[in-house]
């Protein structure tokens, strides 16, 4: 079988990258985001990019790189703006954006995964989130009929991989990765360590190996958005 | 005297019940951990994919894997499971959770509730909150009764963008207790007030149709 | 907190049945069923069930315990058959009987689950299964709108679980069991092993707590249908 | 002469490619894992819930909790998972399998497929066909070329109920080997004849439109 397994970010992009396409980017906040693939994705100099992300990154870190060189066109996401960057570019127009309601935005690409086209959902029911969209009324109740999305290609981070493809997320930096890695043309994913093939628990694998076509073995930063602790009490 | 930010915690944590599911809003709304009644357990979810959230860590236990919602440094508990945010906003869509508190911009008296969006400012986006009160069975808001300008909060209808309609069902601001019958047309009833308030100033900062429907003192 | 544990499968059922009442069960053909409460069902005396389920099981283990009573009045299955009464009472009209597609029923499983009113699907457009059931064009291609699927009861069978309700599968035994276990009114679910709070590695957590109401420890049958093997090479 | 059971598995095995996930179904379909060529990499997927399905197991080695679609008990391999029948039809749905190899009582020359119903009979169900058909990249029917009564199976309609419409690209019978252009109204291509058989008796035995588009010999 052709290798899943490729050396680096960059040789891992190769190929798939093209101006004006859509990419899914995993991750909720910086927890759990693909660094090394976004930080790749730069240096291919691709533009126009629709990126689906929960979030866009901060100033300098995660989306927030593509951000600074331009090469994001819109985004769909459902909260931004921890970035001046981001702010910057929507006020004036060069950026455009799409807000969907978090669980909504998880579903759409759960449901492009999964060959579902379309979904009824309260929520949003009433709001601008509905404008335009069919309203349906099941067992007296208004629902809202939201769509199925996909990508050119997906970016997800997991914790464990690997060369089958199989993936294992670590605590809540799982969030949007698992979902993306179905919902993807393409799925490449980065991990923190590259393990034997069996060495998983065939009961505890996240992402089955069929939707990743791409995995490398990486490094990460890990930064952290909201340091927050307490004190140990005097013993 | 009007209740502070912890005396508002602190009433909203009555709402709690034991073996409640809960989510927790970012503000106010997350102080009311603190006030978990002693003997009674409360499982918190965090809609970016984890049931039985913990408290902060302490600073050797950091780990940028673990965050809640508001991307918070958190812990896990022994009970603790961590899922997607599709399966995640599943639970929350489904019904799954019994309470939910956050905050608002502003709530009408049938229960609109508006807490996302501001026109002409910068707009940061909805996150999970139309998930929520869309999906938990029981709405709370906890809020400070007018805007900083004074305008009030309690509206007849409301006047920003909505998060959802008639989703609200108790209100809980640093004057008293409003509940909502969110599938009725009547007024607001108002059901506690803040020790050393007078009505007249409740009916002054009001804009929404209440009535007093005062409790016995517990 | 309440304590979600039971000493049996009676007690754990008692105030949750009523006549003419639509439970879940979860399992593929025997693999993964909650034998102990289906036999307990069966004691309970309930009649006028609709029960959801892949299969009916075989004569005389699994559903077909509650076929032989008379106590299911209607089924909802993808695949039924195995089982001689189950034709006969189908044959003679005393057995209602609705097929879906597997995977539209396992999908419209999840989605009453998760507060998905409907769905479209391609899974059956052209069929009698799209028979009187709205069809919708995405992208060019016709889909058939499928709702969601709730019941008065889940029964489920897990591996392991604990006191707060956390479960986990056990290979091809987890199939129909965890949707099930989030689009009941009530989830009762029976478990080989009850272990301590903590026991389980939260990142493998296949049915959250919350999802759970009631649980109990039991031992297991495990009936296999079609005892496949092969020989050993002689050495 | 017709092409054997295991004739007809071998050649249905010729659709395999490296690194294909495939689902096969029961009866013939089966027989295609015993076929793989060497050092091609094959991933089998089962609808109850695993991907990597691995030989029947020794007698020993049994386990109630693990099956296959057939309800026969199997054996897992190390690259082996499991999942949910909701993520395994998402899989099958979603277009994530390459291959889906099954049965068929009848074909229409579009690629209609009726596999699961015979009205007047007891009906069992069509347990996952229908979304496989839907849902798979590629759908290969193997099956005798005619019903056991001499009576046509490739037909210019189908006459039992449908599993699905427009789905079938690869017919193959004992007879031979037809190509179907699923989205068009052209005839059926067949494209290999089994050794022997002549073309009148497939033009006897074959309700369907078909050309003649005989490949040069491997």
């Amino acid at each position: 079988m052709a290798d899943k397994v490729f050396p680096d970010a960059k040789s891992a992009l190769a190929g798939l990258t093209f101006d004006n396409m859509t990419v899914m980017s995993g991750g909720f906040g910086l927890c759990g985001i693909p660094e090394n693939l976004i930080a790749a994705l730069r240096e291919s100099g691709v533009r126009g990019i629709t990126v689906i992300s929960n979030n866009a990154g901060v100033d300098g870190f995660g989306l927030g790189q593509l951000l600074e060189t331009r090469q994001i066109a819109k985004m769909i996401s459902s909260y931004v703006g921890e970035n001046k960057e981001f702010e910057r570019q929507y006020l004036s127009g060069e950026l455009q954006l799409e807000f969907n309601p978090q669980g909504t935005l998880a579903e759409r690409i759960r449901a492009g995964g999964a060959g579902i086209a379309g979904f009824y959902t309260k929520t949003g029911v009433g709001t601008l989130v509905a404008e335009g969209k069919e309203i349906k009324r099941f067992n007296g109740e208004d629902y809202v009929l939201e769509t199925g999305l996909t990508a050119d290609l997906s970016i997800v981070k997991a914790w464990k991989g690997d060369r089958e493809g199989n993936l294992v997320y670590r605590k809540t930096a799982r969030n949007f990765n698992p979902m993306m890695a179905t919902a993807g043309k393409v799925c490449v994913a980065e991990v923190e360590t590259l393990v034997p093939v069996g060495a998983l628990d065939p009961d505890c694998i996240h992402t089955p190996g069929v939707f990743v076509d791409r995995i490398i073995e990486a490094t990460f930063e890990k930064r952290i958005e909201q340091r927050t602790t307490r004190k140990r009490e005097a013993a | 005297m009007a209740w502070t930010r912890d005396q508002l915690a602190q009433r909203a944590a009555k709402e709690l019940r034991d073996g409640f599911y809960v989510n927790l809003g970012i503000g106010i709304p997350t102080l009311v951990a603190n006030y978990i009644p002693p003997g009674m357990e409360v499982t918190l979810q965090s809609e970016n994919g984890m049931l039985g959230m913990g408290p902060f860590p302490y600073e050797d236990e950091v780990d940028p894997d673990l965050i809640n919602a508001g991307k918070q440094t958190i812990t896990e508990l022994p009970k603790s499971s961590y899922f997607s945010s599709a399966d995640s906003f599943a639970m929350i869509r489904g019904g799954h959770i019994d309470l939910s508190i956050l905050g608002a911009m502003e709530v009408s008296q049938n229960g609109d509730l508006a807490n996302w969006m501001v026109p002409g400012r910068m707009v940061k986006g909805m996150g999970g909150a139309m998930d929520l009160v869309a999906g938990v069975k029981r709405v709370v808001v906890v809020m400070e009764h007018t805007a900083k300008d004074g305008a009030p909060k309690l509206l007849r209808k409301c006047a920003l963008p909505l998060t959802g309609v008639r989703v609200v069902d108790l209100v809980i601001t640093d004057l008293g207790v409003f509940e909502i019958d969110k599938k009725g047309e009547g007024p607001m009833q108002l059901i506690e007030i803040a020790d050393g308030v007078a009505l007249d100033e409740i009916r002054a900062k009001t804009e929404a149709a209440f009535e007093p429907r005062m409790q016995q003192a517990a």
